[in-house]
């Protein structure tokens, strides 16, 4: 979920913007001159997987994927989502300038995390323990997420409480959804394009 | 939609940019209404010299996303002070209401004003200008060809997507839309990723070395650096007094 | 009795009109050639068919229903099969088996049917024990015959192709030839290929500034001759 | 003297062999078709021509100079051009002008000749006026077209086309055709159209299994023959 303009605190802002900024130059360090289409491709392909709407009973959620972009580019998922929210947020006006880093990392750091601990995981030939990792990932990687974005509003101020814990409660079931999502994703590619697995940064 | 030539739309993006960021980082950061008061004056004079039609605005405003909507319902709620009024046992407080209130004109006059100055740049343009301010330059070419193929992919996506309502695909909430759902996305990512191959090959056959050339270079001209210092005195003065 | 009709046909984008007044029918069984410039509108007609796209005006009437808002054209497309110009668009699931399957799938065909209705499909193609292969890879003559092989498992009774011989070489032209001449389903094949088209088609229409014009008519003509007509393109 | 040879090339995935033991050369200005069935090695052998894949043995020399390292084919490719398959693969610029400059520019040719240059490139499609239309809203046609200019840009020696008629209609197959006769460059062209190929090239190849056979000659035979073969998919 993008947190919009106006609302969070300057130091908050800022902490946000440090984070995705050390993110970003450590990620871009990463990436090599031949890779940079690659990265933005994929990007690319993650900024359409968003706009995907998946059915939830009466309403539907939209597709956020960030445990599987850190899982595919490790470190360089920070510039990709960057460039993806920025895009966002000039096309659709989603998030905005002053929140970019704050989006950026919430979504990002959750995707590095989960690289780290469940890439293996899933990189694992045996399917049950690959399916296992991927609904880990895809999960985890939301109530991250979920959890970062609670954690700045109530740092805002106290009276944003209450709509941190709703949006943590929002988050719960794209989380289940995401994580079987993640687990399907990681099935076709592994299928498909297994060294799509291999290629990380 | 968009009306040609106005001042905006032929203004540098590169002191469009700076002035948008200005802008945002001040109104965000703010909690002082009448400095917000002053900030709209020049919001107002943005939208004026966009050129972009009243109908344009609106529908950029409808796009407002949900996350404000959690925070403006919640605010009047939790917020300690004098009530207002009462919806069963919760009570609203005045201090709650207005404070839901700042957020929402901040968040507005930022989308307003972004939208003004920056959407009468392409954002081919917008990533030139980036180019030239401060950004590291793989960055901005991440940026230049995540925008490229943006189209190229979401027009495969709506191909697959329609190959599925062919066959007779309805979504609906069970493990089989979730799988058709994780079938079209994937064959999304491994095309993008054979593609991407494709294109870097299409770059060395063109004897790409390493960096890369850039052909387009900005001009400032007179009124782009007076709209630019108008622009940034008027800020920093209303930051100052206010 | 016509099995499928289009009547008073309008369509066009903001800049210019692509059909005005389009009328068109399929009778059961038989095969249309349908030849003409880019962009003279040969796919959007047959996106229009299936109801990818609505019309601005006229009607869609299949089996004397007409078809207007999305749950007609639900209808219409169980037995109304497109199969689209590049079989990367059509094709997205990780096995062969799987992509065969996902129409009859969705038309409720009971679970324990679908391997031998792949099968079935598999072996009309000549692609005998390509289940478990994974579509991606296959080579691109193979990827159009599953592609085709998707819309045939849904049993069409009226059968859309766009451009199906592509990239082909000869020797896979004669094979599609061949298995689509094998089929009972109606056809409409849009196709830059004469000489293809002559080999399945009755008749085949030349579709040019929203008009259809009779080209060729394999049952009035000799063979080997052509229709003369002046276009300017053919000098 | 050949302007590119290639000479004792093989080349193979793991499961089975493309190139063995392969010859090939071209000459200066010459035009040569090749045709074969899908899958037989056409675009590999593009793609080896230019180094984007390494031969596992066999030379590729280039005005006498052997290429076998990425820096001998990045000399190589200063005057060897290769026109991709999918026009979008080859277009990655925001704009025209950028995208035809891109080549220019990385061969050192200085700033201020490049609108010049451009301009002249997109005189030769027929294009201009184009330079600041943005590259993914052009249509097929005009991709195609550009996508030729970024490489014709280069003034390459030799240039390379991958199925270049595409999904092309008669008419911007002809016009192809017409720019492509005026360029002094020798060509290699993959198509699967024949009388398209005849229309530009003086000699035409079949590719099979690994190996060359003249398929048609224009220079010593009448243009409405073809060369008698025993080929079993024309029976």
């Amino acid at each position: 979920m993008h947190i919009s303009e106006g609302v969070l605190s300057a130091p908050v802002l800022i902490a946000g913007a440090l984070g995705t900024g050390i993110g970003t130059f450590i990620g871009l360090k990463k990436i090599s001159v031949e890779k940079v289409p690659q990265i933005a491709l994929l990007s690319a392909a993650f900024f359409v997987a968003s706009l995907v709407h998946v059915p939830l009973g009466p309403s539907s959620v939209h597709l956020v994927l960030n445990g599987l972009v850190g899982i595919l580019l490790g470190l360089a998922t920070f510039p990709a989502l960057l460039v993806g929210l920025f895009l966002q947020a000039l096309i659709f006006q989603f998030g905005g300038l002053t929140t970019l880093g704050v989006n950026t990392f919430n979504m990002a750091f959750p995707g590095v995390v989960v690289y780290y601990l469940f890439g293996p995981l899933v990189r694992s030939s045996r399917s049950l323990i690959a399916g296992v990792g991927a609904f880990l990932a895809g999960a985890l990687a939301i109530l991250l997420s979920g959890i970062l974005v609670a954690f700045e509003l109530t740092f805002t101020g106290e009276s944003f409480k209450a709509a941190a814990k709703l949006i943590l409660a929002a988050h719960l079931p794209v989380m289940i959804i995401e994580g079987i999502v993640t687990v399907l994703l990681v099935s076709f590619l592994k299928k498909v394009r297994p060294e799509i697995f291999g290629q990380e940064v | 939609m968009k009306k040609e030539n106005s001042f905006l739309k032929s203004c540098d993006p590169r002191v469009k940019f700076v002035l948008a960021l200005l802008y945002a980082i001040i109104v965000a950061i703010t909690y002082n209404f009448s400095l917000l008061v002053l900030a709209s004056i020049f919001s107002l004079i943005c939208l004026l010299l966009s050129g972009l039609s009243f109908f344009y605005y609106l529908k950029r405003l409808g796009l407002v996303n949900l996350f404000l909507v959690f925070v403006l319902i919640t605010l009047p709620f939790t917020t300690p002070g004098e009530e207002v009024f009462k919806i069963k046992f919760l009570s609203a407080s005045k201090e709650g209401v207005s404070l839901a209130f700042l957020i929402f004109f901040k968040s507005n006059l930022i989308i307003l004003t972004t939208t003004a100055l920056l959407s009468t740049s392409s954002i081919f343009e917008l990533a030139h200008a980036l180019h030239h301010l401060f950004l590291p330059s793989k960055l901005v070419q991440l940026l230049f060809f995540t925008f490229r193929y943006l189209h190229v992919i979401e027009k495969e996506f709506w191909r697959l997507k329609d190959a599925a309502v062919v066959r007779c695909f309805v979504p609906r909430t069970n493990l089989f839309t979730y799988r058709t759902m994780a079938y079209l996305v994937g064959s999304l990512i491994v095309r993008s990723y054979d593609r991407s191959q494709r294109v870097y090959e299409a770059m060395l056959c063109r004897s790409f070395n390493g960096t890369f050339p850039v052909y387009h270079h900005f001009h400032l001209r007179k009124k782009d650096i007076l709209f630019g210092i108008f622009g940034v005195t008027y800020l920093v003065a209303i930051l100052i007094l206010c | 009795m016509a099995l499928l009709e289009i009547r008073n046909l309008c369509f066009g984008y903001p800049q210019h009109s692509v059909f005005e007044d389009f009328d068109f029918s399929i009778f059961p069984g038989e095969t249309i050639g349908l030849m003409g410039p880019n962009g003279a509108g040969k796919t959007t007609l047959l996106r229009l068919i299936v109801g990818l796209i609505k019309p601005q005006r006229g009607e869609i009437i299949y089996k004397n229903r007409i078809c207007r808002e999305e749950k007609d054209f639900r209808f219409l497309r169980r037995e109304v099969g497109l199969v689209f110009q590049d079989p990367d668009d059509q094709l997205f699931c990780p096995t062969v088996a799987e992509d065969i399957a996902f129409g009859p799938l969705n038309l409720g065909v009971p679970r324990e049917k679908i391997p031998g209705l792949v099968k079935e499909t598999l072996d009309i193609l000549g692609l005998s024990g390509f289940e478990e292969r994974v579509t991606y890879r296959l080579s691109g003559g193979e990827k159009r015959l599953v592609a085709l092989g998707t819309v045939l498992a849904m049993k069409p009774k009226v059968l859309l192709l766009d451009e199906p011989t592509g990239d082909l070489d000869p020797r896979n032209i004669e094979r599609l030839s061949k298995i689509l001449n094998k089929l009972s389903a109606a056809k409409v094949v849009v196709s830059h290929d004469l000489s293809f088209l002559k080999t399945i088609a009755e008749k085949i229409y030349w579709l040019e500034d929203g008009k259809l014009s009779l080209y060729y008519d394999v049952s009035s003509y000799d063979s080997s001759r052509l229709i003369s007509l002046d276009r300017s393109i053919f000098h």
